[in-house]
């Protein structure tokens, strides 16, 4: 079942204003780079974003704000990101901070149909306002829902022509619940491979959730904090 | 005299035991991994998605892909184990991390956190620490006594907005290690030549200390 | 003259649409795979936790590590996953799998099904049909018009135990092709040779025929 | 962080009478077969099983069965098993009967820490009686609970002294989701490895999960169905 289309301005033809999408990636570690290039030059406005973190001012998700795409941005982290301080502060943005693990079960939740699940975090904070809380076994738990997102944009590190998915390292991050979860998925990979070449035992993500796969390029792969311990 | 970041972090390090599974917020205490103890085996959970996390990579080894909760490059260990964010999170819901060692603004005498957002000022976010500390079954709060204008920052009340309710267990601050008990926190250990008053008029909370306490001891 | 099994899996084959993912359940279901229509890519699901199920194996090459839902030994195809069993009905769940097709002891005329248990005779369990039933966007049931004593099993109400409620789109028995509606059973066509006579005799639900009912055509 | 224990013996020593056991495997595929052999040899009674199937006769959990060891089976499908049979018309063997996704599903929510989960699955059938059942977005869903099982006895395909676990073709199924779950889980191998020697990005169960892990030995493996193709 062939997948592949030929770059990522035909991955994302189809997304237009007021869409909501989730990207993938945690910082800027396995992020949908072509996707959010192509987005930028496409230049659709409106864009409501779940990710977990909003790129810094020159890279991932941070070139969009740049361009004032960005309506809504549902994320657990947002620090480093000068103009959407700004944005935020003026009201040109819209922020939606939710817990970390919340964001990644609520994503899961989509992908297994599931249209709730239960978390403790959060319980006795601002996050619960308005949330039903339920007790189970003397604990309390809030109840959250299951993200509907138009489209997901994930980036692995292998792919085959069914959409067939693998990750590498902790650039796994959110990718393959969002991968899950999107109406439409569109994978991005460093590598795309011929049908049966990656051993079946070892995807991550099962080609049936994934709708359009393409083969990006010129990947930065920007490191966030250049962390180095001295030679001994 | 308080202690230096890397003090509380060495002392918080004692606390680790053989076959813990530790999760080390950003900040001091990620600082903790550089005093395990000899002997003592414990795996670092970082809730990006690995277990298994090793020391930082030398100048040139640093791989994009591998990075920790704090966005820095790391190096895994032998027996290390990626996975996604969900699977991360359900393991520190369901309590398999033995313990979580974070920072906090403020901590009231019931235990309640305060760390992730300061109204009026920006709001950076909660990252994972709302999940960490609603399910931990161990936590160990790493921080500065008092705020820079001197104030307690070991209140009766958070003032700020809570991260979590009556989940610290433990602090270790600049001047003093304490329990948080179901009376109030009570002083175990002081700083170094750090007296008892002095702790006691940095605590706002309620604070409950024995007449002998006995004086952290640093070695090396 | 009544379709024999094989034909009716050959029918429901043509219901096969190009990238559809697919559910064969045990029997007749599963005979479906030896029909799928030349240039229409289909993928396998067993909900045992694989996508891309192969045919049998060649005598000398079953591995017991690779069997179907039906706990047969299977092959892969170039392009299949394994997962595990949360996933596996994560995606059913989810709607991802195209088209589910399974048998039924009785099927009601809102498109109820009863597949799984008969009291007071042995109880098996329902295995993955009520989950496959609750979520799969679209349900052909491969099934015999009557049972071995000539009564009808398209009923206006089950009478069996249900294993899902409202959730049958269309029916392939050894009679008739039929499609559940809102009024009932429609009938779209007729084994060759069985009249729509019969047909209605043979159906105690509510049953809908226009004049002119076309009959079913086998090619090879 | 070595969890090994030396064999089946050892890994199930604390399992005493009336324990909540469960055990990984579909059909006879992927079943801990030495942990098996072990409790049979021990002789322990009262047991609950959590099981997706019981065996047959002389294989796998029938094994147990044949000792009367079970006093509960928790599955999905039971079929093939004379002396299950025999045991449950006669009274002395308990049985509830769960759809198979909400199985594994209750699995995975003990696994990751959510108390319960919503599913249709069984929605208007008996599987609802006494059940909590709840609408989001026009669609019914039963709520199911968590399992909470004492001793989670699972088997992989090769596996390391920290716990890590990776699973061969469909003999995953349930025994990742089950790894997760036990209060306790024993993982037995068919190879065990020196730690760093699996890649960790293909490790299926990571150790953290793990409480004892064993190499097992004269893994049988047995065929339920044996089909195969004409040569042509």
């Amino acid at each position: 079942m062939n997948k592949v289309v030929a770059n990522a301005d035909e991955a994302i033809r189809d997304i237009n204003e007021g869409a909501v999408l989730m990207l993938g990636g945690f910082g800027l570690c396995g992020i949908p780079e072509n996707c959010i290039t192509a987005l930028v030059k496409k230049g659709v406005k409106r864009l409501t974003c779940i990710s977990n973190n909003a790129g810094v001012d020159d890279f991932g998700i941070g070139l969009m704000l740049q361009q004032k795409q960005v309506r809504k941005m549902i994320s657990s982290y947002v620090g480093e990101n000068a103009e959407f301080e700004r944005q935020l502060l003026s009201g040109e943005l819209e922020v939606e901070l939710i817990p970390q693990g919340t964001l990644a079960t609520r994503c899961m939740a989509a992908g297994y149909g599931m249209p709730a699940i239960f978390t403790p975090a959060g319980v006795g904070t601002e996050v619960a306002q308005g949330k039903e809380t339920r007790n189970f076994n003397g604990k309390d738990y809030l109840l959250e829902y299951a993200f509907n997102a138009d489209f997901a944009l994930v980036k692995a590190w292998k792919g085959d022509p069914d959409g067939n998915l693998v990750y590498r390292e902790t650039a796994r991050n959110f990718n393959p619940l969002m991968a899950m979860a999107g109406k439409v998925t569109i994978a991005e990979v460093e590598e795309l491979v011929p049908a049966g070449e990656l051993n079946p035992d070892t995807i991550h993500t099962p080609g049936i959730f994934i709708h359009r796969i393409f083969q990006g390029k010129s990947y930065e792969k920007r490191i966030e904090q250049r962390t180095i311990r001295k030679r001994s | 005299m308080a202690l230096t970041k890397e003090q509380i972090a060495q002392r918080i390090a004692k606390e680790l035991k053989d076959g813990y599974y530790v999760n080390l917020g950003i900040g001091i205490p990620t600082l903790v991994a550089n005093y395990i103890p000899k002997g003592v085996n414990v795996v670092l959970q970082s809730e990006n998605g690995l277990l298994g996390m090793g020391p930082f990579p030398l100048e040139g080894e640093e791989d994009p892909d591998l990075i920790n909760a704090g966005k820095q490059t790391i190096t895994t260990i032998a027996g290390s184990a990626f996975f996604d964010s969900a699977m991360s999170f359900g393991m520190i819901r369901a309590g398999k991390v033995d313990l979580t060692v974070l920072g906090a603004m403020e901590v009231s005498e019931r235990g309640d956190i305060a760390n992730w957002k300061i109204p009026g000022k920006m709001v950076k976010g909660m990252g994972g620490a709302m999940d960490l500390v609603a399910s931990a079954k161990n936590i160990i709060v790493a921080m500065m006594h008092t705020n820079p204008k001197g104030e307690s920052k070991l209140l009766p009340n958070c003032v700020l907005p809570l991260t979590g309710v009556g989940c610290v267990k433990k602090i270790v601050s600049d001047l003093a290690v304490l329990d948080v008990t179901p009376e109030g926190f009570r002083l175990l250990e002081r700083a170094p030549g750090v007296s008892v008053q002095e702790i006691r008029s940095k605590t706002l909370g309620k604070l409950i200390a024995a007449d002998d306490i006995p004086e952290m001891k640093f070695e090396g």
